[in-house]
């Protein structure tokens, strides 16, 4: 399942980077995210909780800068699972930022994202518009954060 | 995970049973791991293929979507307790003589739903044999075998 | 025996009656006993942690907390199995992952417990330490010049036919015969496409199963849903290392197969989990692992063109397909091989070409499912040749008639055409199709023409006459429901004019029935028939030796008479079965023992004829026909396709037992109305997205027409036992082709892709020009 | 391993639901009892409302309006005699859920409250403008339907509430039709559209199902349609507003794209056969 998105916010390049590499910012911005742990420099572990209506998740995820060019890209890998295995997820996402001619920031994302097990079972549609809804959550409290409003 | 065990009381093919099964259990586990009733199978485990179907106080249900805890005090009937049965004996004679009997696996469903159509409907139509058989799938026969039998059955329990 | 000369048909006894099949009764009662029916002592259950991953590295495992979980017994991994690998055309599978995953709900671990609850409980307490590779999802990909591979060893795996295998090409097959390149200048029509069809899913209604034990002196039994407890005790002794006559297999009944139990499921963990517990243990598969982690039939990229010359004459014809494999070879090569074998259809085109690649992928394996392959290449070709007649003005029944292949031709590559009832199939159609509905409104009817070989490989039958003179058979082939238990002992009764139910026909069981392929292939009647009553002629033969002796006159003077008894000719004096019997018994000869094994050894490949790179049937079977004409309705709102009416007409040689016969096409064409219409596994990336009833739908009683006729054509074959041929899988071939025709009739469009789903159909009907993408 | 409680009161139930965490209340079962095989949920308890009986029965009240209980069966919903005119368009998508069976144990209450987008209830109910009656730890509410669905598989049910009942204005005497498209016989709908005309033939109510994450009712475009049934342009406008309201899917019964294009169609070919356009037009 790919997710795919773009917004600009209007705060440097330099200053966005850095939210975005900063794993509590992110963990913050991150919606059912519970508690977020730096495990190093390129990596840290959160707890994220979903709800799909009755349906409910609780995964713990490590996620891993994969590579990076400062200021303009990360490729990053999120994997995880429920606390029993029942459910494993993966995602290789790519974040780009770039600027805008007003002096903002473009950020481009896009996420390939695996479920497998139990929820792996579920119909596809209702994940894609589920996690559609995430990353616009993502996205008004990441720009909410940076102290912009939309 | 502990395992529960509840006891439930239930009247099973005319006789009335206490049984000890896992909290929370299926009226179709019940009945094949704790009661080795097994004519009522497991095809799919989520109420869409019917093979499973028995009679909860007459009317069919999915064994597999009805809770055990649920039958407590109520009369539950499978394909074993149906001996002596007119209906369901005409329906089992027109099913072998039709070839609508190929692997089996569906038949105990099918004909719990035909035989509840024949007693509310004696003599129903081709395409409302259909609509009463929709719930039951069979893979093997195409279904014109199996809505010949009960149309069969249908004649001849009407004359 | 020539082949213009067939056999006379012996008729009156039990052979040509719909006797009820002999499981019937029990099945109704709701008595018959499938695997997940067994229990034995001690048994345990099993359960299966599958792969979340498409491509993986197995770094490790920790099966600690799964240990400590209640009611665990026993837990196996890829350690567990040994260094054995298995598979009908390329050794290429493990009994259980081991070292690589190579599919999203591949088998990783098993655990036996005391509940199936429980088992499944501690499958989720395993730790698989996983190194994620990245994964081949299409056969292009898998392909291409810097892909990963799936096989790295594959070069050293054993291999039963020349695959050319390479990288994470399994296997390719070249056909050709005549020269096409230079035919096409001859043609003055051309037509040519490319189409796509879907995975299908078998949906036997029973999910696969397994129970095991072991004895005290290790020796394994094994019963389980299957086609064919021959290839499962080979595939278990493969993978796990054991020796054959370690492993017995039995067989339940069998909640159906069409090609999903003929080669493994999980028999070998099975089998490993019990070995490893020591006590009994039975796996059975939910439907949604049965979905995700046996096979389906091979979704297929088909290139085709064919010419014609302006009178409807064929020219010539090239197919080239490109076939999913997915993670294991399987049947795959096989299908490969017979869909290009079949690909020009039963006509005679002098040019034809066809070529394959089958890929390997990080899926579910794709494997045998009526119609192996043909209905793949049917969907092309038959839409080719509608198309062919509407731009020479000839009408459907007319193109096809022009171009029929005849007994004693040859077909692509080689193999002979003994019996061929094609053009009556045809005439039955068109005789009952004819004019329009009866409420007066015209048919939207499409029609398609297959051919579908029944015969390969090895089987074996035994007649035993009982002390009573009644009859004991016993074939190993697995009846999965069709009813070949009724229909061989309805050919042992007519050859040993015996009544029907004086033959029991033992359970298939590998310590002590003939060797027998498998129910597959549309074989059984035709080649363990032929056993059947080769071994059932040799009692009879022994019978007439003892009744010459106790009526003491020549052989030559008597004659078999209904009911069991040999007589002199002209005279009422005989003597029955049970009299002979019980001499043999006790006093002279010994018992009477009828045995036959053969192999069908007709080869495929006429060298002087064609050239064949990469065949994998050296030997295949004879010919049986058949004509689908459909009449379909179209939703105005929604373009969902629904079949009103069907004529299916199938030259099966001889009807043993008509009734199974038209059961046969009745299945067989709602199968491929599915199949035609919405039957899709949808893969979302790496994971299969529906693998349930609830999301992968099949036809319910209220999707199929009240109205499929049967017509049952027979031409016999003089191979054939009593003249009969296969009837398994020819009822399904040409459902997509003819309703694809009929949709084409119905709303202008021609559809390249399957299933013609309500939203393609309106997509044509909104833009009929184009051939719908 | 799930707890099975059956209470006898709705308060009871109330009073278990808020008690245990993880209970969730149980209906008929016909979909949660299919989704705990599948793992999908695990609830520790079950709170079973088949004993409670003031969720059972139709009734209708002084004023004509219908109550029907919770815990109604769709079989009986579907042979409903009351369920006339206006408010056939219900007994029409009872009768098209999964088929014969599953219809014995299937109930409104347990549908509604599951609020799956792609079932048959909530358009019908929506297109009938339908309130449903609550109860929760903080008392008892009615909600109209279309305040009820707040997103996919989201709805206005709190914590420990439940729907006791679902209450339906007096049937008036006016066509109504539901009418679905499925890929096979029982399935849940690609597409679905109930409708209403309005006793006087004039204008129409009609909601659309399984193309957003509730149904699609456009009551300001319906009354832009008074009048202009029959006018090919207004109710081409119509159904646009539709599509624009519409946010479908793409799952394995259809695409997203197949959806909006299914709309206008299926508003057309309902509409047709509750007002056959005359002759003479």
């Amino acid at each position: 399942m790919k997710i795919e998105g773009e917004f600009e916010v209007e705060a440097p390049r330099s200053e966005v980077w850095d939210r975005i590499r900063d794993p509590q910012v992110m963990g913050a911005c991150i919606p059912g995210c519970e508690a977020v742990e730096q495990v190093d420099d390129m990596a840290y572990r959160a707890n994220i909780s979903v709800k799909v209506g009755p349906i409910k998740a609780r995964f713990n995820l490590l996620v891993e800068v994969l590579e990076e060019r400062p200021e303009h890209t990360i490729l990053s890998r999120t994997s995880g699972e429920e606390g029993t295995r029942a459910s494993v997820v993966t995602s290789d996402n790519v974040v780009r930022l770039c600027d805008t001619d007003s002096g903002g920031t473009r950020v481009d994302y896009a996420a390939d994202v695996s479920v497998t097990g139990r929820l792996g079972k579920f119909g596809l549609g209702i994940f894609r518009k589920k996690a559609d809804q995430l990353a616009a959550q993502f996205v008004e409290n990441f720009r909410a954060r940076l102290g912009v409003t939309a | 995970m502990m395992v529960k065990k509840v006891l439930h009381s239930l009247t099973l093919n005319g006789e009335e049973v206490q049984v000890a099964t896992a909290a929370g259990a299926t009226l179709l586990q019940t009945l094949r791991e704790d009661l080795r009733i097994l004519s009522s199978k497991r095809g799919c485990n989520q109420g869409v293929c019917g093979a499973c179907t028995v009679l909860v106080d007459g009317t069919p249900v999915r064994a597999c979507l009805t809770l055990t805890a649920r039958c407590e005090g109520h009369a539950v009937q499978t394909m074993e307790g149906m001996d002596g049965d007119r209906v369901m004996a005409t329906l089992q004679r027109h099913m072998v003589q039709s070839g609508g009997v190929q692997c089996g696996f569906c038949t105990g469903g099918v004909l719990i739903s035909a035989r509840d159509l024949l007693e509310a409907d004696p003599t129903p139509s081709r395409e409302a044999v259909k609509t009463a058989l929709s719930g039951n799938i069979c893979r093997c026969t195409g279904y014109r075998t199996i809505v010949d039998a009960v149309c069969g059955a249908a004649e001849e329990l009407s004359q | 025996m020539s082949l213009d000369q067939p056999e006379p048909i012996f008729v009156g006894g039990t052979v040509g009656q719909s006797v009820a099949k002999t499981d019937s009764l029990e099945k109704v009662q709701g008595r018959a006993e499938y695997i997940a029916d067994l229990y034995r002592p001690g048994m345990l259950h099993g359960a299966i942690l599958a792969s979340p991953h498409a491509h993986a590295r197995i770094r490790g495992y920790d099966l600690s907390e799964a240990m400590q979980a209640p009611g665990v017994v026993a837990i196996i991994t890829g350690d567990d199995v040994g260094e054995g690998r298995m598979g009908a055309f390329i050794k290429d599978e493990h009994a259980i992952a081991k070292g690589k995953v190579l599919y999203v709900g591949e088998p990783v671990a098993a655990v036996a417990a005391r509940t199936e609850e429980e088992a499944r409980h501690a499958c989720r307490l395993i730790k698989v330490d996983y190194e994620e590779l990245p994964a081949v999802l299409s056969p292009e990909e898998g392909l291409a010049r810097d892909a990963p591979i799936l096989h790295e060893h594959l070069a050293e795996y054993i291999k039963v036919f020349d695959a050319g295998s390479d990288g994470n090409l399994c296997s390719r097959t070249e056909l050709s015969e005549g020269d096409v390149d230079a035919a096409w200048a001859d043609c003055d029509v051309i037509v040519e496409g490319e189409y796509t069809t879907q995975p299908q899913a078998h949906v036997s209604m029973e999910p696969c199963g397994a129970l095991a034990e072991v004895d005290a002196a290790g020796r394994v039994t094994l019963w389980s849903a299957n086609q064919s407890v021959f290839r499962v005790q080979a595939n278990v002794c493969e993978s796990l290392g054991l020796p054959m006559s370690r492993l017995r297999s039995l067989t339940p009944r069998v909640g159906a197969g069409f090609g999903n139990k003929m080669e493994p499921h999980i028999q070998p963990i099975t089998v490993a989990l019990a070995m490893k517990a020591m006590r009994p243990v039975k796996l059975i598969l939910s439907r949604e692992e049965d979905f995700e982690m046996v096979r389906a039939r091979h979704p297929y990229r088909v290139r085709m063109k064919t010419g014609a010359k302006s009178d409807g004459t064929l020219v010539a014809r090239e197919c080239e397909v490109l076939v999913e494999c997915g993670a294991f070879a399987d049947d795959s090569p096989g299908v490969m091989g017979y869909s290009l074998l079949m690909c020009g259809g039963p006509y005679r085109i002098p040019h034809m070409k066809a070529s394959g690649k089958l890929v390997y992928t990080n899926k579910l394996r794709f494997g045998a499912f009526r119609g192996f392959g043909n209905p793949q290449v049917l969907f092309a070709g038959e839409q080719q040749i509608d198309q062919i007649g509407e731009k020479l003005g000839l009408d459907p029944f007319t193109i096809r008639r022009r171009n029929l292949l005849r007994r004693g031709d040859q077909w692509f590559v080689g193999p002979r055409i003994g019996s061929n009832g094609l053009g009556r199939c045809l005439d039955a159609v068109e005789q009952a199709a004819k004019g329009a509905r009866a409420d007066g409104s015209p048919r939207n009817f499409g029609l398609a023409v297959t051919a579908h070989i029944s015969g390969l490989l090895g089987t074996g039958a035994i007649v035993r006459m009982l002390e009573d003179g009644t009859i004991s058979l016993n074939t190993g082939a697995t009846d999965i429901g069709q009813g070949s238990d009724t229909v061989l002992a309805q050919i042992c009764a007519e050859e040993l004019k015996l009544p029907f139910d004086q033959v029991a026909v033992a359970s298939p069981d590998t310590d002590g029935s003939p060797y027998n392929w498998g129910t597959t292939a549309s074989r059984v009647t035709y080649t363990t028939g032929r056993a059947v009553k080769a071994a059932a002629k040799k009692v009879v033969d022994q019978a007439m030796d003892h009744a010459a002796e106790i009526l003491d006159c020549d052989v030559a003077d008597l004659e078999l008479r209904e009911g069991g008894r040999i007589g002199r000719h002209g005279s009422n004096t005989d003597v029955t079965f049970a009299q002979i019997s019980g001499r043999a018994h006790w006093a002279a000869g010994g018992p009477l023992v009828g045995s036959e094994t053969l192999v069908f050894d007709e080869p495929t490949h006429d060298p002087k004829r064609a050239i064949a790179l990469g065949l994998p049937f050296p030997r295949i079977g004879v010919f049986s026909f058949a004509a689908l004409g459909v009449d379909v309705d179209v939703d105005d709102t929604s373009g969902q396709v629904s079949v009103h009416e069907a004529w299916s007409a199938a030259d099966v040689g001889r009807a043993i037992n008509p009734r199974l016969v038209e059961v046969q096409l009745h299945g067989g064409f709602v199968q491929g109305l599915g199949y035609s219409l919405y039957e899709e596994m949808v893969w979302d990336g790496a994971r299969l997205a529906n693998p349930s009833l609830m999301d992968y739908k099949v036809p319910t009683a209220r999707d199929v027409p009240d109205a499929i006729h049967t017509f049952i054509i027979e031409d016999p074959d003089p191979t054939g036992p009593f003249g009969a041929k296969g009837a398994g899988e020819i009822g399904l071939n040409a459902a997509p082709g003819a309703i694809a025709n009929a949709v084409a009739r119905a709303t202008g469009a021609r559809h390249a892709h399957l299933p013609l789903t309500g939203e393609r159909v309106l997509a044509g009907m909104l833009d009929p020009g184009a051939l719908q993408d | 391993m799930t707890e099975v409680l059956s209470p006898l009161t709705v308060d009871d139930a109330i009073a278990l639901l808020v008690e245990h965490d993880e209970a969730m209340p149980l209906a008929g079962g016909a979909t949660l009892i299919a989704m705990r095989n599948a793992s999908l949920v695990e609830p520790s308890h079950l709170v079973s409302l088949d004993r409670i009986a003031e969720l059972r029965g139709i009734d209708r009240t002084a004023d004509g309006t219908i109550r029907i209980g919770a815990m109604t069966r769709h079989c009986d919903t579907a042979a409903c005699a009351e369920l006339t005119g206006s408010l056939h368009v219900l007994r029409r998508a009872a009768g098209m859920i999964a088929n014969r069976v599953v219809r014995n144990m299937g109930t409104m209450g347990g549908a509604v409250a599951n609020a799956d987008p792609a079932a048959d209830y909530l358009p019908a109910l929506a297109c009938c403008d339908a309130t449903l009656e609550i109860a929760g730890p903080e008392g008892r509410r009615s909600l109209s339907i279309h305040d009820y669905v707040d997103d996919w598989y989201e709805t206005a049910l709190g914590e420990g509430e439940i729907i006791t009942a679902i209450m339906l204005p007096a049937p008036v005497e006016a066509p109504s039709a539901y009418r679905k498209i499925a890929r096979v016989s029982g399935d849940y709908a690609t597409a679905s559209c109930a409708m209403a005309l309005d006793p006087d033939g004039q204008g129409l109510r009609v909601a659309i199902g399984a193309c957003g994450p509730g149904p699609l009712r456009d009551r300001a475009g319906e009354d832009a349609l008074r009048g202009k049934l029959h006018d090919p342009a207004a109710l081409a406008e119509f159904a646009g507003r539709l599509v624009a309201l519409a946010d479908p899917v793409d799952d394995v019964r259809g695409s997203a794209e197949y959806r909006l294009r299914l709309i206008p169609r299926l508003v057309a070919s309902v509409l047709s056969e509750l007002a056959p356009q005359k002759e003479t037009a």
